[in-house]
């Protein structure tokens, strides 16, 4: 079972508290939910929108479709009357406005709207568009938001302005309405997000008046809810794991879409533990400092790691560009310190707010030199949970920077999941050679079988460091065969960690071993090519997915295991030159036969990709996926 | 603790000569004075002839030697992760106020508790003696093609400007001189700045040593000279007077304590005013994990995000 | 060169009454009150919510809006490969005095003849309102989780420091003082700075244009107040003199001009006394190919190194 | 015909003069001559040395055997008795040192001596050195410097401080007379180098002193010189080109091996051009700024291509790395700017005195997102030379970035050729598609099929760029179908690349087309990787040999026509992974079947690359060279 919901408006007009709002009763129903947040760089004024699906399992991806769309401005019509299947909720008085007054609307959306609606033989007002839905059977929701709006001030007794905010809820609750769910839910989700009794009686006056004129169409039952769920995005999921994982030193520089993460952190400085020694539980700090800029926050992170303590810094593209040299010298240091990338459309600035699969490769080989460069990557927001641990025992077992990509569709995406799912209790620290209490000379930098020395913290032993080439002491050294040697030793840690590390876990194999098809994907598409598969498969076409997980030290013999004997290998990621696709190719020489690819900066939704598979198993080499407004 | 049975010192590959050597004595006689070891020292340093102090100590403390321009980011992270740490940063004038100056800025602006000294030669020393930043405008030093075009910055008005807290000159080839400051600025509670006025005789045949050693005169010879800030109102005044007295430069060149307020409180204090666990747990001394059991509890966390 | 038929300008999507449409404005009346045409004005910035100032002009001009925090070495670039064109660098207090506070104090070394419109509003605005660098320790503006940890930069003080030629302070809801300036930062000859109090309504809650509106006094209203050098000795004494006056920061803000320096040549003038030719055939005027033919003589190169 | 001399001594003592002089008099004599400098990150006192080829055609390589060594310090001795097949120059005075007295020896170094030694029986002075040399049949010539000093010094009347130097001039002049030319080349070369009479004096006194005493070995004769030659490196050749080329604006930040390039332009701010119109020999002026950073640096080139210029920046590793970000904005924005990348030992600062080859795959992937980044790399002096003309034709015909890889081995060592080589008359300037008088709306980025849109310069339209992905205007567009658009167009420029630039420019093949066996090489290896194959042909052993140029675009299509029916393809390239193996494998599916590779910081010898082919031949994958003291 799955909806699809979608709300939109100018930014800084609710659009977010209404989809929360919403959200929350729907998962106090016992719901699941999935949202993803598109949004413009910009404040105030340009069309945000929330695309949520609701399900009765943990849902992992969003539809292309909209079941429901729930709007108050034009824009939100012009922008979604193409993507809507169900029912559209619109605000009367805005029907008469035509395209060309919704200056907030780029001169690209706003020409390509015109052509359509004109090439349909229409005007260019909101009502032709949705005269346009009409046709194609969509439902339409009047709703006169002035007048719910005025009928709320009366009712409240408070000027038209303090009410404003009315016909969020009154979209939110037709919307609601349609789905025949327990008003009380809804309610009490107004409730828990207004903590002014005004308002809370502004928002359930209006919610009252529009749920008396819906009727639902969908008809959604409670659903029984086992354990304890909890709703979070990915730049939470993050920030939660590198706490639980003990991270103890956050540096960052604002930037989108990477900034909410070391923000959260920043709200929870001081987090509570347990003192090994007492058994007491004891707050312990985070430090968390906003640096001058990149280069600042990952150099920091490795001053800090120095010290022996857990330490992270989070940025995105052009962050992750300056950072290039500071990883470079914690790469010849040995520094254990972890890089959450959050990819966002680039280069450059790109599209600062929408995302993008494009920066695998220059995380694999960020910086100059040879040194490994332990690369990995989540696909939801409970592998970002567990993965921010996950890169700290790397880091620490491999004395190396380890860099967690994470994409803007699951940074700012959401969703609801078991706790239970996190498997704490299974999740442990491996801190490697890290040596508490170092006898007799320390050699940092000791050769060792396998490239691994033993590691201190400054304080507890005199240690050097340095970015030029040194000895095992950690003094520069320019002698030709202890730099082929020290050379060598860094990177061997890689085929150690190769060795190490069970390739199972560097990736995720889902759907049928035996079929002749085969998925690689990674990241963020990995809910929506899962979606789809089942979709396919449910119609009898069997299809293979293997999840990346870690792209350095690459998953070799699995990979070559798993594609062996495949007539169709199909690389599904977000990007033009099909990365993964690439670095598939470099480590196994097999290379993918088609790709489905998308760039446009809005995540790939699991009917596009469903749809591009159709295509691909159709004879089509390459697909380009372009969904989303 | 490990003290070394056998302490062999890297060979010191400074020019004979060099200012260096001098500001190398000053910080090791400063450190030895104050009782500090090396479970106490860690010096960070830049990229240049500068930059390679750490491996020359002869003594037993830790060393850093980082990246161009970024010695103050590691030793911002290295002193709040353990703030016990004595952090000495040397820096190059090309590290600190050329490729480096937007961390010298904005170090200003926390006032972590740490000492920078600054070897401040005129040139880029390490890449054959192009202009560094404290060379002036129109002044031609030996390897130069041309006198340099750019003007000087300023370090003293600069680190004032910028909110350092403890702000001194001093002079590489006064190493009793040097030495004093170092061991205030080590003392000082917050961020502090030493430019040390650092011969190069290979590149800069401008500034020499008899250049300084004519026109060197001592700031606390006057008396009347007194940089501290005592209280808040004064800093408006101490600070323009410091930095009026700073653009003196020509027949004389002052040394010594140009501003020291300690008023402001150290990033340190900030830190744990917002997380008072700061004050006895810090980082580097909070364990995380025991046997590879994570100790933190998630539960308020996840309370939060529960729905 | 094209004049435009329709000129078409971009939607503009400050907030409302975000103090950047102030700042336009002005900038939009100087360039025309003094004449100046898309062939000659070239609108650099960086990245922000002032970032896109070049972007939202209602004039046919040239916009180059660069990276965060290096609007100025971009346009250094432009000013010295075209001395001709008229480049004005519009920057946030985070792009300028954060990220990009390295260029801005190097930039003083130059003294380019450029003009530098600081979008001074205490906010990263475009990344959601964290503290920039000029706002205050303790200060705890809307969406910061905490009062702010970190001490200001002082604009002018720092730009002082730093060698810029021009520097002055407006306010960005007095587009006529503000209009001023910024001609007159035209005019000067090298390096120009305005801070300009830029209240930005959606994440400074603090300084509001209700603050600024009754705080806010003109430096030309004292007729004594002369920030202009005019002899070579007078340096000293007028720098510090309006770094002072730029701690007067609370009940009282001035506006107006702090310091201006024409006896400091610009770095234009200092690349032509080395290469005579630059007067005349700047690189943006000077041929290298004639279809194809490259027209650099190499003979006298060549003969350098003959063997 | 070749003979390989070395000098050596402490950094700033006058090793480069005395090697100048010396190699001065054997150009004179009409021989030419390849020299490399190693030198450590240092300004006084470690180790440094020159070894020369000298060669009656151009020569190209250096040789790891030494057929006259010229000492005058302990240092020199040891580090490299063991290269010498030939002769030693030697002064009497340090037969007694040891090793454990020469302090400026890394640690790792004495070691190494002192148990190699040992191993042979012998003690650890000059003198056991000396004595292992002579049992291998090494010639040893004592000289006693301080007598020649202090003679020199009485004979002019100055002290013998300011005589100093005669040492140096006599270890030149011994090994000048052991290859039997006329006397006067070296004496003219004395002379021209030594500006003032008592320095030439006292130089020419030491000349006799010497010369009278020591005997030819070799019979070297005058060679008879047709047209003009001239003596560059590598920093020079490219600055030469780049003037030569129009370049009108360099920006840099100091750094080692790349700033003695820009200091050269510094040195030659104004340069004669012809003026069209007139006909004229005119001046113009090249503006050089030495930036604060290389942020700085990389940006104001870029500002400065906006005005229509020939632009460029030149750095190494770690300068490279911080222009990350500035080179995607460039990518973006479609900026031709050049980039002279020479690489030294990484990772981090790494070994910056030393070579490497390690930066091939950091160059191609530099910064976040996708873009085309066209990358060359030069083989030699002259195609130094010629390449940085390439470089500015493909930024501007194809308006990117263009990164142009440069090696330390290739820019501090020299060689002597012919000034034909160069072939100034067909070298030519491309600017594609720049437009010097437009007229109606400028559309900057305008969609065209072949991907590039018209350029013009600021201040005559005006135009818009910015970071964030725009519309043709330039005006930020968030819009998800011009995203698709724009950003294809951009990459697809490298396709239009791909097909108007012929393949054969990409590469150069040398050897035997229809040999088994197959090399792969770039960049400063080439010289020894050409004289060893040409040794092993002349024993009948046929080798083909690939030279890959261009990295991106690859030339795909030759390479594998080229590399097909192979038995053997062996890589030669300085680093670790074989990093120009891989990016074959990723264009052509082709992987090298053999390796050979360094990584220690010094050049490959052409000896040792003999030898490894040998090796390779015999059957071994892969080959790690470590010559090179
Ligand atoms: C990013 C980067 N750019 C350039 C260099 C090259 N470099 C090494 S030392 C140095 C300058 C040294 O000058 P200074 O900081 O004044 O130190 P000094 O040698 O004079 O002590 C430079 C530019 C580098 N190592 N890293
Ligand atoms: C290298 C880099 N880091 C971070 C960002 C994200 N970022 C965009 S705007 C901005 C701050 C804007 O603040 P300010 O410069 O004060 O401009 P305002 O928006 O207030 O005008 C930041 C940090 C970026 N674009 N590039
Ligand atoms: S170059 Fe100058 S600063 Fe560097 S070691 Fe030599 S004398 Fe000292
Ligand atoms: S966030 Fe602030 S600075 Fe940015 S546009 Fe809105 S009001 Fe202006
Ligand atoms: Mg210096
Ligand atoms: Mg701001």
């Amino acid at each position: 079972m799955r909806i699809s919901w979608e709300i939109g408006g100018p930014q800084g007009t609710g659009v977010d508290t209404s989809a929360n709002i919403f959200g929350a009763a729907i998962a106090a129903a016992g719901y699941y939910i999935y949202g993803n947040r598109e949004y413009y760089s910009n404040i105030k004024g340009r069309h945000s929108y929330f695309n949520l699906t609701i399900s009765d399992r943990r849902a992992r991806s969003i539809s292309s479709t909209v079941d429901i769309l729930a709007s108050f401005d034009a824009e939100t019509v012009f922008q979604h009357f193409q993507e809507v299947k169900g029912v559209i909720i619109y605000h009367k008085g805005v029907k008469g406005t035509s395209i060309e007054r919704v200056q907030s609307m780029e001169p690209e959306i706003q020409e390509r709207l015109t052509h359509f609606l004109k090439s349909q033989g229409l005007g260019t007002t909101v009502a032709d568009a949705l005269k346009y839905a009409e046709s194609k059977g969509v439902k339409l929701i009047e709703l006169d938001y002035d007048e719910i709006v005025k009928k709320t001030a009366d009712a409240v007794g408070v000027p038209m302005s303090v009410a404003e905010r009315a016909k969020n809820t009154a979209a939110i609750a037709a919307s609601y309405a349609l789905l025949g769910l327990r008003k009380e839910y809804f309610m009490d989700a107004v409730k828990r997000t207004f903590k002014q009794e005004t308002f809370v009686k502004i928002n359930s006056i209006a919610t009252e008046l529009v749920m008396s004129t819906v009727k639902p169409m969908f008809q959604l039952r409670e659903l029984p809810k086992t354990g304890k769920r909890i709703q979070v995005d990915g730049n939470t999921a993050v920030a939660m794991g590198k706490i639980y994982g003990g991270l103890s030193f956050q540096s960052y520089y604002p930037i989108t879409p990477a900034s909410d993460e070391s923000v959260y952190i920043e709200a929870h400085q001081e987090v509570m533990a347990l003192d090994p020694e007492t058994g007491d539980k004891r707050k312990r700090p985070i430090v968390v400092v906003q640096a001058e800029d990149e280069l600042a926050a990952i150099n920091m992170a490795s001053g800090a790691a120095l010290t022996g303590v857990r330490s992270a810094t989070a940025t995105s593209g052009p962050g992750f560009s300056l950072m290039a040299e500071g990883i470079g010298w914690a790469g010849m240091n040995e520094v254990p310190v972890v890089i959450t990338y959050y990819i966002r459309g680039g280069p450059s600035t790109g599209q600062p707010t929408r995302t993008s699969q494009a920066d695998l490769l220059f995380a694999m080989n960020v910086s100059h030199g040879e040194f490994p460069r332990i690369v990995i990557a989540s696909g939801d927001h409970v592998e970002a949970f567990q993965d921010a641990i996950w890169a700290f025992n790397l880091a620490e077992r491999y004395q190396t920077p380890v860099i967690h990509l994470v994409e803007k569709a699951i940074a700012n995406a959401y969703s609801i999941f078991d706790v239970s799912e996190l498997k704490l209790d299974s999740l442990r620290a491996e801190r490697g050679k890290l040596v508490e209490s170092p006898d007799g000379e320390f050699k940092r930098f000791k050769f060792t079988e396998d490239g691994i020395s033993p590691r201190v913290a400054l304080g507890k032993a005199y240690v050097f460091y340095t970015g030029d080439e040194h000895n095992e002491i950690g003094h520069i050294s320019e002698d030709s065969e202890n730099r082929t040697k020290m050379y060598e030793k860094r990177i061997r840690k890689l085929d150690t960690a190769d060795k190490e590390i069970p390739e199972e876990e560097r990736l995720k194999v889902f759907g049928d071993q035996d079929a002749k098809v085969a998925v690689i994907t990674w990241g963020s598409p990995k809910g929506s090519v899962l979606d789809a598969v089942e979709q396919l498969e449910s119609e009898g076409t069997k299809v293979q997915v293997i999840q990346l997980r870690m792209f350095n030290p690459f998953p070799k013999s699995l990979t070559k295991k798993l594609l062996s004997g495949k007539e169709a290998i199909i690389d599904i990621e977000g990007n033009y030159e099909g990365q993964a696709g690439l670095v598939l190719k470099l480590n196994t020489g097999i290379e993918p036969t088609h790709h489905i690819l998308k760039w446009n900066g809005r995540p790939m939704a699991w009917d596009e990709v469903y749809t591009g598979l159709k295509s691909v198993l159709n004879g089509q080499r390459r697909v380009i996926l372009n969904g989303g407004a | 603790m490990v003290v070394p049975k056998v302490w062999v010192p890297e060979w010191n590959d400074w020019c004979p000569g060099c200012g260096n050597f001098g500001i190398l004595n000053a910080e090791q006689q400063a450190i030895t004075e104050l009782g500090l070891t090396h479970e106490d020292v860690v010096v960070v340093s830049g990229i240049g002839c500068s930059g390679k102090t750490p491996h020359f100590f002869r003594l037993p403390i830790s060393g850093v030697h980082t990246l161009h321009g970024r010695a103050l980011t590691f030793a911002t992270g290295i002193k709040l992760s353990n703030p016990e740490l004595t952090v000495i940063v040397n820096g190059g004038d090309g590290d600190q106020l050329g490729i480096g100056v937007g961390h010298f800025v904005s170090a200003g602006r926390r006032n972590v508790d740490m000492l920078v000294i600054l070897h401040d030669n005129g040139v880029y020393g390490l890449t054959k003696g192009q202009a560094s930043p404290t060379l002036r405008r129109g002044e031609k030093t030996k390897s130069l093609p041309r006198p340099n075009v750019n003007d000087n910055v300023n370090p003293i008005a600069l680190a004032i400007s910028s909110g350092f807290t403890f702000v001194a000159r001093s002079y590489a080839y006064d190493v009793k001189h040097l030495k004093e400051l170092i061991k205030m600025g080590i003392k000082h509670k917050g961020l502090a700045l030493i430019d040390v006025l650092q011969p190069c005789p290979t590149y800069n045949d401008i500034h020499t040593k008899e250049y300084f050693d004519k026109r060197v005169y001592k700031l606390d010879s006057d008396p009347s000279w007194d940089p501290v800030v005592r209280k808040p109102e004064e800093e408006g005044e101490k600070m323009s007077r410091a930095i009026l007295k700073s653009l003196e430069w020509g027949e004389k060149i002052p040394i010594g304590l140009f501003y020291q307020n300690e008023l402001v409180p150290p990033y340190e204090e900030r830190i744990a005013s917002n997380a008072p666990s700061y004050k006895e747990r810090t980082p580097a001394k909070t364990k995380i994990e025991a046997e590879g059991k994570l100790l933190t509890l998630l539960d308020d966390i996840l309370r939060e995000k529960e729905i």
